[in-house]
């Protein structure tokens, strides 16, 4: 591996900054270099939003997703604006409630219950983010899960530490039951 | 400046119009409905029960967006 | 009141607002448009002024000639298009940064001047605009992002110190007493002079989080266990009235307003030419 | 047509120029040396029927002009060094929503408190950068009494044509001195007023460019109800997140003062047939230039006279012309090197470029710039 | 000694520098994208002893670091564009009373409000000229995490050195992008304070200087009892309207700049040995033209890349130096030109000066230069 | 008091002063250096600050530590200092122009506040330095430079101003009433809070000649005649006071200190680690 | 920081001292002086009848310049 | 004649900034160029001021005196502060009260009693700027009689032309009877 290029998306209030500042610090307890970058603003608020990372064993210059290696699209709107950036044979992870049509040919789609599971079996919407995280490592082995676990412990508040690995365990889970479509 | 059709969308309760699209779910408008004939359902307000309704208006004074709203009273005549 | 109010003040291509959901300046800024409603103004004589931040907001969706300024500035604006058109309405919508912190010197002599401009001020005793920092209107010992610790401020009384600037009509209300705020607008739009309308407005994303106030619900609550008239309030006792917090029409003095002042000036030079 | 000469000074020439231009409004907060233009405004304002001022701070002298102008008013404001300062954030407001309005500078000694009166030319390069971000401005410099009163007519002009803010530039010996004076009769000038719309309220668009890149500007509440911010905006006047909008805005912004630079550019220019040596100089220096092109012309030295009268734009391509055909420029400035920077870059290794500068609170003398010509010649 | 890797952010890394450095006072007004910067100081602060405040703006925030680096505290404020506006007027005092503090201003689209969340690099010039009057001023650009951290150290050690107010001039991307980083450990700093007299309170002339130009400071109330103000003072401290007092301050202030030069001015060179094309760029920028240098050499394309970190004073004699062996100088900036003039003022007539601008909101991508570096070749 | 003090508390070497003839300025700078030496202060730990305008020049005569800012600015720079060193005494010297009129924002935050600066605003109701233009405190219809048909403004009462803003200690004097100054002022430097003091000082080449107000013996007279203590007044009838303006100690209500609220932060975070 | 001899010029009248160098002539003290004790002289400030002064201090303490204040009082002591 | 520089100084309020005023009026007057030019701020509180006017026939290049062809000194203190400004052979005008000592060989120096005029004569202080330009156009001819007292005349208050006239002439007189030292 190289250089991964990540983009966290879904509406404001979904934890996707954190996500991004985890997975960043996932791949820094690995030793690799990593930049994490958001959208700020209005955009922000209410509407659909994003988050990036960049993974790379090497320097890493420009600082922004170009290319993007994996995308994630919690909801169908953040999903209509950024999958244009995903790049061809790159990796989609959705959620299940988003519709991508017919046109992802060029790309490895993923479809896991992500909102549901947060919602309905941990009864937490506050973990989606942690939920989406297990997917997406489980799916993309972008850093390790030992890594991963790690950042995640050290960022969630005190006293929710086995919830949150619960979330990504369940997030590992339902990614490998995930259909690829 | 083409405007868009403000109309759209609407859901005409008859005595209550509620629009979901600019609804935010923010719970206001349920919170604080004297006779409780609303409640919100997958973050959108809904009517619970129009029966109830005595069209007092507190819901469309107090929503901060707008989405709900009295409908034409009984005795008012169209304009 | 139907939605025609909507329709006929709002710009509704550009809704719903930017705001947060529960935020309450929603609420205030329809509050506006029914007291523009009551007053009868012409639409095309109505000027909107405001600075920056999530209240400043507001003109944007209000289907007047709007003018939204620089951080702070509104008044100062809105006193140029005052006294350069005296026939017009001037309102100013500014927040509590906007207007006490930063604008704090334009809101003083405006009220000073007692130009007639109706200024509704959306207070959340927070910066929302820029994510949560303490305001000259934030309690002593609540906390914002640059108050990790704890204010120690003190906040101002913005009613009070309107009328000690000078200000001539002067009230506060709450998003919660929406019918309230309306007719104070109102009259505020009906004084000549300055008028300052102070609207509590709940910021359940900054203010609300950051100082545990619960959801836009519970802020709602707040308010309307909280606030007393004033009018009721002189036959409180102080133990009944300990926590509470004072709505009402503070003030209400006409005096001479600037611009009519001011054309005295060019009609008497008129003559002694 | 009467004409007739008076004693008089920069900073009521200032005024008599702004109301022969038609200005309506005046906004501005004391400061030496530019207090005079303040207090005649009040004086002569009311006896035309317009509006003067005094507010709290320059900040808000700025603000209220831009509101004053978009009601339909002209308007100006007047200032120095610190209060230039405190004017900037609202002076970028004014460009990019495009509101008319000139902002004089009767500059005097700096930074800060400084020499408050003393003369100076030390805010050149604030005039065209000192508010935040890419914007566009245009500055004029006048170097006698009468000439404050034609360029502030031109300021007027140029601003309502353009709707970029225009700032006079005049230091405090222009402002303060008194020269013999014939004011042109009325019927002489050429004013200009800002294009309104000729559409119907509904059809318009409040910030389409017309061909010229500047849009009709409807009077605020005259039944054009429209939208103006600070924020980057699309032509309904709305703000806009878009990257295309955002760079079409600032381009056409900049782009109004690059197409219309023959009309806005101007400059004197006197025996550079055969000048070797340059000076270029503006303002009250370029006083001390001419009599010094003088003496020295007389002297047989060939030195010719070149002075730019819209810094900002600064004439470029007279000045690339110039430099191909001098051996030296000089350039006498009451600052340590500003102006000559802009010379600099467009004429170095082309030609030599020389400094005369002076800050210490004195008018720069001809025998200075004698000096430095000898010097280099 | 024990070294962590951390993801931390721009404008974090910011205040970790500060702190490191020894800030003891953070006075401020919030605006996005700089905020960050009041809200961790205002966490970290009280932690060392230090001061934090909320000023009621940006004006105020500026004069009260200004009051408290006079009683001896390391200071500083941030801001971004509107609010580096209204700070203007106070950084010319701290020029012209010589008191040390440090202005970070985290660029962001404009001009007015503009585009308050995006990224630009509009600033530049306004840093160098943004306030009336001549005067000195060091701009610091840092174009990663970890530089930020270290150039606040920096900006730091030279305003205290010198006396002269430094600006630390960020932009959104630096500011709000998290990066790995490790931070040195504090003994592995260099930390320089401001130098106190050692003579007597009777002998102490405040702004005598000594052979560094630099006069010695003393805290406000700790014996030395003398007066500062920000009119054209003598040595006493005290005011005077002698015209040589003038000249000597002025010119002083400068030279402590110019003298200084080179300890003050650096850049960061890569592939210039060879090259034929130079990219020069700053702040994010640059970390774009890196990448294109890289993908260019790929290529086999002969292109250097020069970033200057202090971008005021500019890096003159090495761009001059380079100038003269490149066939063309490529500038991109997310602003419609502002550092490339210095460049053009510098290389024009010795080399080609190309531009690469771009002001939608958005940062310059590598493939936007290479396709220019392509044009040109 | 022997001119003992001037030598003790003056920088004589720089004397007389650059004001005019008469001019208040003087008597009022006079005053607070004996508030000074009554109140016993460590003249090393006295830090004087003012912005710009005649009034603003007081500093460069008074021997302390004292800072000389920009126009308006001075309760800022002021702010930092005494954030910084909280065991310093700050004052502030201050005009109406430069405190209440492009300084009213600073004002109003100072006391609201609370922080430990006595700032004594040397009001002569007109702006001196410039050349006598109209200041907010010049009284309705006089005249300025720059209101040449009268002033159209409201003047603000600035004690009034400084209470509701938050002020802790509030008083009046004029230059005529030297003794009385000084001992508002000595009262102000012992509240720990933030104190104001205004003092009526005459500017007879300006606002003395602009409204005909005589010299500077005239203005002194008219100060004497006018000024009723603020005890006295109670006794008064309505009639009796018509006419009439207020001095002395209006308000007088200590609250915690901003720096001492501060320190607590810093004291507790120490003993939280 | 040479100073100057502030002491210099000064006119010692025993009850008072005067110092013409400062005296700006605006006339307040001699107004207000409860004996009428002072006069001016080509714009400065002289003595009238030194004899009526009770050293009363309201020269001094309203004299803009410092130009007059009180001298050692009968029964005070050497400092 | 070419063109004269006049350096008008003495004590704020003496009311020399209306006297070059009314002198640079009178050159316009006759249809001279003229420029005027004075010193502010705190110098012209208090202490020594000044007040410059150019006459030319030509256009006037630089605005400042610097060569100075008549000075007049009203006190002391402006004597002793600007009479190195005056050229070789100008003419210095001083009030009587003034002592110009041994230095003035290369300057007709005039003593004239300006302000005993003024104070004694006319009872009227306020005039001394009026006596003064008298004296100095008496002496100097720098402009015509008529002229000056046309713009004498256009400047001074209504009803106090009668007063004016007579200091104009009063000026001429102590002038002419004045003593070239
Ligand atoms: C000169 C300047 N300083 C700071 C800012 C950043 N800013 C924008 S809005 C805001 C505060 C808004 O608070 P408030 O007025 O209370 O409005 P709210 O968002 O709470 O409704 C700030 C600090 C700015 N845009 N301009
Ligand atoms: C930013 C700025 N604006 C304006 C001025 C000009 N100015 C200097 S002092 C002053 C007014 C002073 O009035 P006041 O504070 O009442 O003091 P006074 O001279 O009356 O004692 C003004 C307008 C300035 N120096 N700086
Ligand atoms: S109109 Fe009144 S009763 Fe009807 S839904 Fe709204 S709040 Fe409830
Ligand atoms: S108040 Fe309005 S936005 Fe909130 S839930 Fe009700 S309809 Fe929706
Ligand atoms: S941040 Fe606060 S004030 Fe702003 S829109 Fe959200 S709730 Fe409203
Ligand atoms: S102008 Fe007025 S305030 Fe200034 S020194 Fe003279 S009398 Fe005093
Ligand atoms: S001390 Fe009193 S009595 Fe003596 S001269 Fe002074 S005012 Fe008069
Ligand atoms: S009060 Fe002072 S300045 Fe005035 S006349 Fe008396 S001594 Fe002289
Ligand atoms: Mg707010
Ligand atoms: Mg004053």
């Amino acid at each position: 591996m190289e250089k991964y290029e990540v983009r966290l998306s879904g509406s404001g209030g979904q934890g996707l900054l954190l996500a991004g500042i985890i997975l960043a610090e996932s791949a820094i307890n690995e030793g690799k270099n990593a930049i994490q970058t958001q959208s700020y603003g209005p955009e922000a608020r209410g509407g659909a939003s994003k988050s990036e990372v960049i993974i790379s064993n090497a320097e890493i210059d420009f600082p922004k997703v170009r290319n993007c290696d994996i995308l994630l699209s919690l909801t169908q709107k953040s999903y209509d604006q950024y999958h244009e950036g995903l790049k061809d044979g790159g990796i989609l992870i959705i959620d299940s409630s988003v519709n991508v049509g017919e046109d992802h040919g060029m790309h490895q789609v993923y479809s896991v219950p992500i909102l549901e599971t947060a919602v309905l079996v941990l009864n937490k919407p506050m973990v989606t983010n942690i939920v989406a995280l297990g997917a997406i490592v489980a799916i993309t082995k972008v850093v390790s899960h030992d890594a991963l676990e790690q950042a995640v412990l050290s960022r969630v508040p005190k006293g929710t530490e086995e919830l949150n690995k619960k979330a990504l365990a369940l997030g590992y889970e339902i990614a490998n039951n995930a259909s690829r479509q | 400046m083409e405007k868009k059709d403000v109309k759209a969308g609407e859901i005409d309760h008859g005595k209550l119009v509620i629009k979901p699209a600019w609804c935010k779910g923010c719970g206001i408008c349920v919170a604080f409905c004297p006779v409780k004939a609303l409640a919100l359902e997958n973050d959108k307000v809904v009517v619970a029960d129009i029966d109830k309704c005595t069209q007092c208006g507190m819901c469309e004074l107090r929503c901060p967006d707008f989405a709900i709203y009295v409908g034409r009273r009984k005795n008012e005549k169209k304009a | 009141m139907p939605s025609a109010l909507v329709e006929k003040y709002f710009r509704a291509d550009k809704l719903p607002q930017i705001w947060c959901p529960g935020c309450g300046h929603g609420i205030v800024t329809r509050a506006i448009a029914a007291a523009i409603e009551k007053a009868g103004l012409d639409k095309d004589k109505v000027c909107v002024v405001s600075g920056i931040g999530c209240s400043s907001r507001a003109p944007g969706y209000l289907d007047f000639n709007t003018l939204h300024t620089t951080h702070g500035r509104a008044l100062a604006f809105a006193t140029g298009v005052k006294l350069a058109h005296p026939e017009l309405k001037v309102i100013v919508i500014t927040g509590d940064g906007d207007c006490t912190a930063i604008g704090g010197n334009h809101f003083i002599h405006a009220c000073r001047r007692n130009i007639g401009i109706t200024t509704i001020l959306y207070n959340n005793n927070i910066y929302g605009m820029t994510g949560g920092q303490y305001s000259p209107t934030t309690p002593k010992f609540e906390k914002g992002t640059t108050a990790p610790y704890g204010n120690i401020d003190k906040a101002f009384d913005v009613c009070n110190l309107a009328s000690s600037a000078g200000a001539t009509y002067v009230g506060r209300s709450t998003a919660y007493h929406a019918a309230l705020l309306t007719s104070l607008v109102q009259n505020g739009l009906n004084n000549d002079g300055f008028s300052l309308i102070e609207a509590i407005s709940g910021c359940p994303t900054y203010y609300g989080r950051k100082n545990k106030k619960g959801d836009a619900v519970n802020m709602m609550e707040w308010y309307k266990n909280h606030a007393v008239n004033i009018a009721a309030a002189s036959k409180m006792t102080p133990e009944a009235l300990e926590g509470k917090f004072l709505i009402g029409e503070f003030k209400n003095s006409p005096e001479p307003e600037y611009t009519s002042e001011y054309q005295k000036i060019i009609d008497r030079m008129k003559k002694e030419r | 047509m009467k004409r007739k000469h008076r004693l008089m000074q920069g900073n009521e020439a200032c005024v008599e120029g702004a109301i022969a231009a038609g200005m309506k409004f005046y906004a501005g907060y004391p400061i030496t040396p530019s207090t005079e233009i303040a207090e005649i405004s009040a004086e002569k304002l009311p006896l035309v029927g317009g509006k003067f001022i005094q507010m709290e701070d320059e900040i808000a002298g700025m603000a209220a002009i831009i509101g004053a102008s978009l009601t339909g008013l002209k308007s100006m404001t007047a200032t120095s060094g610190p209060g230039f300062s405190l004017k900037q954030e609202n002076i970028g407001y004014a460009a990019i929503a495009e509101i008319p309005c000139v902002i004089v500078n009767v500059q005097r000694g700096g930074p800060s408190t400084g020499l408050p009166t003393s003369p100076a030319q030390g805010d050149v390069m604030q005039a065209r950068w000192g508010t935040h971000g890419d914007h566009p401005i245009i500055a004029l410099t006048p170097s006698s009494v009468r000439e404050t009163f034609d360029l502030t007519v031109r300021a007027f002009n140029l601003t309502e044509k353009y709707r970029v803010p225009v700032i006079l530039l005049m230091d405090e010996v222009i402002g303060h001195m008194r020269e013999k004076v014939e004011l042109p009769d009325p019927s002489e000038l050429t004013i200009i007023d800002r294009k309104r719309p000729t559409c119907s309220s509904e059809d318009y668009l409040p910030f389409m460019p017309e061909a010229d890149l500047v849009p009709p500007m409807a009077d605020f509440c005259t039944g054009y109800r429209y939208h103006v911010t600070g924020l980057i905006h699309d032509e309904t006047g709305f703000p806009s997140n878009s990257y295309q909008v955002a760079d079409q805005l600032i381009r056409r912004l900049m782009d109004k003062i690059e197409m219309h630079k023959e009309d806005i550019i101007t400059w004197e220019e006197e025996n550079t047939e055969d000048a070797e040596i340059l000076l270029l100089a503006y303002g009250c220096t370029a006083r001390a230039a001419k009599a010094a092109v003088k003496a020295l012309r007389s002297k047989g030295v060939k030195v010719g006279f070149f002075r730019p009268i819209t810094i900002w734009p600064f004439p470029e391509e007279r000045v690339r012309e110039l430099a191909e055909k001098v051996k030296t420029i000089v350039v006498p400035e009451m600052n340590l090197g500003q102006l000559v920077l802009e010379v600099e870059r467009l004429c170095n290794n082309v030609t030599k470029v020389e400094r005369v500068n002076k800050i210490n609170g004195e008018i720069i003398y001809p025998e200075e710039i004698i000096r430095k010509v000898e010097e280099v010649l």
